[in-house]
């Protein structure tokens, strides 16, 4: 049988997003040592060597480099498949290209799976190949909001919200859902701004963020436009009341490298929380492991990316081939408890659209230099500090 | 803010407009020279505003290598010059983006706090970030340094003759080569002060150029080719028309405005605000 | 002081002189003539550097110039003006004339050739801020000539001056390039004129597709009934 | 003379049948997809880039926001297709004939305008449509425009996993901005473009209106960059702003021209069968460390080529030619 | 038969420099006719007015019967004015014929008379030899021939020749002359321009005399040539002897 299986990843590896498609290559390497190799963690495939399922295979990961272009992911996707004759694709941070890349593995009958995805339409569209274990934006964004009511239940000030966020899918997605639920909860937005990602300035907007002065302000921006739009606020003597982010940039260590010093007491919703190696010490030793490849700690965007290896290796291996459909169907009967996996989830389960509504999101606080789990409250390890700072 | 696209395109302005040439790796020029202050402040802890002088060394040397090891070749084309150089530097733009990715990683970086990093001065209730403030200091210092050089100096003058026709300035003794190697060493350095002073309120990674490159073709544009004075009042007014379009317009078309007032101001002087070609 | 040894020019293979010599005596004024397309210009062009001899020698007062950049041979003191030129077309009279003296920054007299410019050309003081493309043709070769006598030579190569220029003003050409030798320097004159030419110069040669036809005293060659026939028209 | 004009003429069309015949084999014996997608993406942008080297390159109007044609063709098919049913077939001619009249609508102001100042309009312009479409909700804003693939129909002009019908339809596409060059070369266009680009004075005073001739080429270069992107739309299925009218876009339908020869017949088509195969190759199979070699190798390259022959690959072949008639 | 061309009293400024001032002539058809006089006269300044690169301050044209001053210069180029420029403007990166077909086009729209035109107007200049050379390959007296071989493609019935005739040696100079009868036999009126009175004079029917933006003399080349204010501001004495 065969001796090894191989699946694709395909990511920005030159570029603005390089650095997510270089981190994400190190979570994919974290993920596959631990399948390959005989390590002793309460993951599925970490025991014995390779995949038994199909006699002891190991996985070998082939990526290929999208430069966030659409239609260069396409391509890749397609030469992954026919060349390197891969099994499975793992993709792809930009949500724009996952849509290029899932259309090319329907076509060719091969599971995609998004790692880090967050665009909601992405799972709507009546794709059979198309699987994503962890949540989109309208969970994170509904997270967000159940965290706020229950703020507003501890009589936090909590009323006034300005949305912040770029103008790429990955922002209006986030905007439109959180717009959605703050009409829906009985919020008031008292600025939505939608800026131009990557822009060499964000004065003016920030201008009107002050002017706006809203209780909570909720950013989706990468790292780039996280760190100025940072700076700009402390330039400009803009102190928000709380910051409840997005993720994306928010989740980056880089961030909080250059700028964490004015972030103290900033929340960002995340899908892992190291807070959980407390209850499950294996989520600390991957993370070790993880480190040493990386010199960061898992976050947001690697964490999801590594579940995402371990989950397609898993339904590989109990497919017992390399077989799109059977994987695909090996896929969609998914059933994995979330003990089983490094995140905060209930389970791992699909439902026919290929999404995991069990993934739950969890808020983390800046505390002190490192991420504090302050929500939802069976996964919190310290109450929130509000407003911050 | 306006100054400091002002400084960026300023060294543009003397590539650019100067000698005609364009450049299209400018914004990886600055990319360097923020990555030469961010190493500099990491490993040596040389504050920003102390290396800017380094840097803007550093930028020299490579803006005068750049003239002499490509562009000088480039120039030998008989037809189309201006796109055969452009498609030179563009190539340029991407090895240095590649090297600059191999040997820093793509990480995103940033000089976390330098001495006037993060501070502000209110006048007036107008907060006033200080780097920037420095840097439109710098800025101003620096045009009008380089405004004299280029106006009342026989090298700004045979700059010019250059541009003008570079075969005919050896008619009266002036090597092209050295004026030019000059010239793109003093755009260099110009764009090694303004990644400077840009590092300490703004990220750096390999492809940070790109968010400036276009607004810094814009303004030379806007305050016409060949004049420093105009480059300087480019970039106060596209920082003007940056600050005042977001209020009318929503913020992630606030370069519409810029790019309207550009289009608004050529149709009107088809050579920029001052412009001599 | 100037002397070209069997020089050889091409362009892209076509030869345009082949094994030319002339010689060139210090207060000289030496006429070059010959038929459109005889080779003329690529002589003065390959002396300056403008066109690199594929064979040959060129010496200057014992230096050697084949193969020297052209703005150092400017240096070594001969100036050339172009047949088609080469002003600086946007830049004003003025800055093209203090161009010209570029090799003279630190020079504290470094405009003293200015006035006998002035002198020559009266118009160029009145135009001075005007810029070089917007003057008529005559008055841009005046302004050539100009600029080329600000670079101080003692070799002044010209090509073809009386092109353009109004009659009146031909003759004090050729009496200027009188004068300008009696300053001090020599001259090179390439010239379709011949019959003026030949009155101030003292020798000439005569080029006919490449190679030196003739040479010899001026007043030899006027009275040559052959030159008198193909290139005086008499 | 005037025989060996006719003749190279006629040479010259030969050839191009004869390649174009040779092309047309190729698939039947490569069947990789991925060569086969190379294939494709290089004929594209040849076409593109011989519509581009028609304005920029014969007229001399060097722009660099032709993205924006290429975006519009892209847009107007794709959104005829999703919320109107019209047949990508009638879109494309729809963008090619919407792309033609803001070209000339655009032209109108612009081609007063000189050199540099002319070519930073061009980017400025197409950089404010892909905001603007950006920030149209109704066009997909920011998400794009995904275009359902629903089984291979040539109605629809869609196709699941072949690969051939695109390539057929580039590589008609390539051939006829090819011939449409040839075609215009000798023609009074042809002759007025070329002297508008050298001289627009001396054009004038021979009775070549320069504005109309600059309108002219526009319309024509806007209307086959807009059919380009029309086509991309259907290939890739999936457009959203940044990819179809990125300023990157305008660069890369100008550089094949560039290296080729810009103002050539032949360049375009030589510069993208050299440059395109690269970018991909170079992308894919180094790409994949992440360290950003590839650009170094794929910078470098261009670097080299734009030294190397600044006149544009092309003359590798008309100098052989000349010396071989001499 | 009235005039082909006429100027009436056109007057062009620079900022404060009066190129031309008040300038009326008239050319008529089937003339020869010599526009003399010093280095920034005004004479190229003229052409440009009458050949539409210009529109001047003040007055009118009228060519043909017709006003054309508000015209664009390439419709008074199809109403039949053909102009060389002094400083040349060939189109560089195309060979000498192709040069001479955008001039052809103006009257044949189909390529292949143009062409045959253009070979025409080559074999009566003389460059018939250098069709195919790039036009930045010739030397300057070649750059002017191609100058005119261009304006006469166009057909013109007024042909503005300025200073085509210089850099020529004198036998050279006669071929020229020749060329320029020859052009006129074709039925071709010629306002030219030259400042070598060696070939004006046997050539130009009637010569005008500028000075200063301003008419100075006008009349038959003979008698133009013994005025004293031509001789004072143009010839300069040697020509007064000469002549
Ligand atoms: N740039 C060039 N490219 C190709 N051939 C050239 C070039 N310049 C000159 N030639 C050729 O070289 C030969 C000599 O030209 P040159 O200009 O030296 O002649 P000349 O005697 O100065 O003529 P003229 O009296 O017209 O100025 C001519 O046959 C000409 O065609
Ligand atoms: N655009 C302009 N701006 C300013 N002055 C100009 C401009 N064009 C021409 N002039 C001036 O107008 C005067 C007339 O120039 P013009 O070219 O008509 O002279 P010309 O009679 O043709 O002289 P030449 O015989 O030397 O060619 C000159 O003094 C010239 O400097
Ligand atoms: C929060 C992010 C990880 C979102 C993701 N990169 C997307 O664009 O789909
Ligand atoms: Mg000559
Ligand atoms: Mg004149």
């Amino acid at each position: 049988q065969t001796s090894e299986v191989v699946i694709g990843a395909t990511y920005p590896l030159s570029g603005s997003g390089a650095q997510v498609g270089v981190d994400a290559q190190r979570a994919f390497e974290t993920a596959i040592d631990i399948i390959n190799n005989d390590q002793d963690f309460e993951l599925p495939l970490a025991k014995g060597v390779g995949l038994p399922g199909l006699g002891g295979a190991k996985i070998r990961i082939v990526y290929a480099d999208t430069q966030g272009d659409p239609q260069k992911g396409r391509a890749e996707a397609e030469r992954l498949i026919t060349q390197e004759k891969v099994s499975a694709i793992l993709g792809s941070y930009q949500s724009a290209v996952a849509v290029t890349i899932s259309q090319i593995c329907e076509r060719y009958q091969i599971p995609f799976m998004s790692a880090d995805n967050s665009s909601p339409s992405l799972h709507r569209r009546g794709l059979k190949y198309y699987f994503r274990a962890s949540p989109h934006d309208e969970m994170f964004s509904a997270g967000m909001f159940d965290f706020l009511d229950a703020m507003k239940k501890k009589g936090a000030k909590a009323q006034t919200l300005a949305l912040f966020h770029e103008d790429t899918i990955f922002g209006t997605d986030s905007a439109n859902a959180q717009t959605k639920l703050a009409t829906e909860r009985g919020y008031k937005i008292v600025a939505d701004i939608k800026y131009r990602a990557n822009s060499p300035s964000l004065s003016a907007e920030v201008q009107q963020l002050k002017a706006a002065n809203a209780d909570v302000l909720m950013p989706s921006s990468y790292t780039t436009d996280g760190i100025l739009l940072v700076k700009t606020m402390a330039e400009l003597g803009y102190k928000p009341n709380a910051i409840v982010a997005q993720a994306a940039g928010f989740s980056e260590k880089a961030l909080y490298d250059a700028v964490g010093d004015k972030l103290e007491g900033a929340i960002t919703r995340g899908s892992f929380s190291l807070d959980l190696a407390a209850k499950r010490p294996m989520v600390g030793k991957i993370n070790d492991l993880f480190k040493a490849k990386s010199g960061k700690d898992l976050n947001d965007n690697t964490s999801r990316q590594f579940m995402a290896m371990i989950i397609m290796a898993d339904a590989i291996n109990r497919a017992k081939s390399t077989d799109g459909e059977k994987i695909r169907d090996a896929l969609a009967a998914t059933e994995m408890s979330g003990e089983q996996t490094i995140m905060p989830w209930k389970r791992v389960k699909f439902d026919e659209s290929g999404q995991n509504n069990d993934a739950d999101p969890v808020l983390l606080q800046y505390v002190g230099g490192k991420f504090v789990t302050i929500f939802p409250s069976q996964a919190a390890v310290a109450e929130p500090i509000w407003p911050m700072k | 803010m306006g100054l400091l696209y002002g400084l960026i395109a300023v060294g543009l302005a003397l590539i650019f407009g100067l000698m005609d040439v364009v450049n299209f790796a400018h914004g990886e020029f600055l990319m360097l020279a923020m990555y030469v202050t961010f190493f500099l402040f990491t490993f040596f802890a040389i504050d920003p505003l102390l290396s800017a002088p380094l840097a803007a060394a550093a930028l020299f040397v490579l803006g005068a290598a750049v003239y002499l090891v490509i562009v000088r070749f480039a120039m030998r084309a008989k037809a189309n010059v201006g796109m055969v150089q452009i498609f030179a530097t563009f190539g340029l733009a991407i090895v240095m983006r590649g090297l600059a990715q191999l040997f820093f990683t793509a990480d995103y970086r940033s000089v976390p706090n330098s001495w006037l990093g993060g501070k502000t001065v209110s006048v007036a209730g107008i907060f006033l970030p200080q780097p920037q403030l420095f840097g439109a200091l710098v800025a101003i210092a620096a045009f009008g340094g380089l405004y004299l050089f280029i106006n009342r100096t026989d090298f700004g003058r045979a700059l010019e003759a250059t541009r003008e026709d570079p075969g005919a300035v050896a008619l009266v003794g002036i090597d092209k080569n050295r004026v030019f190697a000059l010239g793109w060493g003093l755009g260099g350095a110009l764009v090694g002060l303004a990644g400077a002073i840009m590092a300490t309120f703004f990220y750096i990674y390999p492809d940070v150029g790109a968010s400036f490159a276009l607004i810094a073709y814009v303004t030379v544009a806007l305050g016409g080719f060949g004049s420093v004075f105009g480059a300087f009042a480019g970039g106060i007014v596209v920082g003007l028309v940056e600050a005042t379009t977001a209020l009318i317009l929503p913020p992630s078309l606030k370069s519409v405005g810029i790019y309207a007032v550009y289009l608004l101001v050529v149709f009107i002087r088809p050579r920029g605000l001052f412009g001599s070609m | 002081m100037l002397s070209v040894h069997e020089v050889t020019t091409a362009y892209q293979g076509l030869v345009a002189i082949s094994a030319v010599s002339i010689n060139v005596e210090k207060g000289e004024i030496v006429c070059v003539a010959g038929a459109n397309g005889a080779g003329k210009s690529t002589l003065l062009k390959s002396i300056a550097g403008a066109e690199r001899p594929r064979s040959g020698t060129v010496t200057f007062d014992g230096k050697r110039l084949d193969g020297m950049a052209q703005h150092l041979i400017t240096a070594t003191g001969i100036a050339y003006v172009p047949e088609n030129r080469r002003l600086f077309p946007r830049l004003s009279v003025r800055d093209n004339l203090r161009l010209g003296s570029y090799l003279y920054r630190g020079d504290a007299n470094r405009e003293g050739p200015l006035d006998l410019v002035f002198n020559l050309f009266p118009r160029l003081q009145e135009r001075l801020e005007q810029r070089a493309e917007t003057l008529s043709g005559g008055e841009q070769q005046m302004l050539a000539i100009g600029r080329a006598l600000m670079t101080r030579p003692r070799l002044l190569m010209l090509d073809e001056p009386s092109q353009g220029i109004m009659p009146k003003l031909v003759d004090e050409i050729f009496q200027a390039v009188k004068r300008i030798r009696d300053a001090g320097m020599t001259v090179l004159i390439v010239e379709q004129r011949m019959a003026e030419c030949l009155e101030i110069a003292d020798r000439a040669y005569i080029l006919q597709t490449g190679r030196v036809l003739m040479q010899g005293p001026s007043a030899e060659i006027k009275g040559n009934p052959d030159v008198r026939k193909a290139y005086l028209g008499l | 003379m005037d025989k060996q004009f006719v003749e190279r003429r006629r040479r010259d069309l030969i050839t191009a049948a004869g390649l174009a015949a040779v092309a047309a084999i190729v698939p039947l014996f490569v069947k990789d997809v991925y060569v086969q997608n190379i294939m494709v993406l290089t004929l594209m942008y040849a076409a593109l880039s011989q519509s581009w080297n028609i304005l920029s390159g014969y007229c001399g109007q060097i722009s660099l926001g032709h993205a924006l044609y290429f975006g519009l063709g892209a847009y107007t098919t794709a959104l005829l297709f999703t919320k109107f049913g019209v047949l990508p077939w009638f879109g494309m001619i729809a963008g090619g004939l919407i792309s033609a009249a803001i070209a000339m609508a655009l032209g109108y102001p612009c081609f007063r305008l000189g050199g540099h100042y002319f070519a930073i309009a061009t980017i400025v312009i197409a950089e404010i449509g892909l905001l603007l479409i950006q920030n149209w909700d109704w066009a997909g804003a920011a998400l794009g425009i995904d275009i359902p693939v629903r089984g291979d129909s040539w109605l629809k002009f869609q196709f699941t996993r072949s690969k051939l019908p695109y390539f057929y339809f580039a590589l008609v596409l390539a051939c006829v901005a090819w011939f449409v060059t040839w075609w215009l070369e000798d023609s009074k266009w042809g002759y007025w473009w070329r002297a508008v680009k050298d001289n627009p004075q001396a054009a004038e005073s021979l009775g070549v209106v320069v504005f109309n001739s600059k309108m002219g080429a526009a319309a024509v270069s806007a209307f086959l960059v807009a059919v380009g992107g029309s086509f991309y739309a259907q290939f890739v299925s999936y457009i959203d702003p940044g990819s179809v009218m990125g300023f990157q876009f305008s660069l890369l339908m100008a550089l094949p021209a560039v290296l080729g020869g810009i103002g050539t017949l032949w360049g375009p088509m030589l510069g993208a069968v050299i440059l395109i195969p690269i970018t991909e190759l170079t992308r894919s199979y180094i790409g994949g460390s992440g360290r950003g070699v590839d650009l170094i190798v794929y910078g470098a390259l261009i670097v080299l080529i734009a030294l190397a022959r600044p006149e544009g690959l092309v003359g590798l072949f008309s100098r052989r030619r000349k010396e071989a008639t001499r | 038969m009235t005039a082909l061309l006429e100027t009436r009293g056109v007057w062009q400024r620079f900022g404060g420099l009066i190129a031309n001032s008040d300038v009326s002539i008239s050319v008529g058809r089937g003339e020869i006719v010599g526009l003399i006089g010093p280095n920034g006269a005004g004479k190229s300044t003229l052409f440009n007015l009458i050949a539409g690169v210009l529109p001047p301050t003040q007055g009118s044209i009228i060519f043909d019967g017709e006003d054309v001053t508000n015209l664009p210069a390439a419709a008074r180029c199809q109403r039949g004015i053909g102009r060389t420029f002094q400083v040349v403007k060939s189109f560089e990166t195309m060979t000498v014929i192709d040069n001479v077909i955008v001039g052809a086009l103006v009257r044949n729209t189909v390529m292949r008379e143009a062409r045959r035109k253009a070979h025409e107007v080559l074999e009566f200049t003389g460059l018939a030899a250098r069709a195919d050379v790039l036009a930045s390959d010739l030397v300057p007296a070649e750059k002017r021939r191609l100058e005119v071989a261009r304006a006469l493609a166009t057909e013109p019935k007024l042909l503005l020749l300025d200073e085509v005739l210089t850099g020529l040696t004198p036998t050279e100079a006669q071929t020229g002359v020749a060329l320029v009868r020859k052009v006129r036999e074709t039925g071709v009126t010629v306002l030219m321009v030259e400042h070598v009175m060696e070939i004006v004079m046997p050539l130009v029917d009637r010569a005008i005399v500028l000075d200063l933006g301003k008419v100075l003399a006008e009349g038959k080349p003979s008698d133009v040539v013994r005025d004293p204010n031509v001789i004072k501001a143009y010839l300069g004495d040697r020509h007064a002897v000469g002549a």
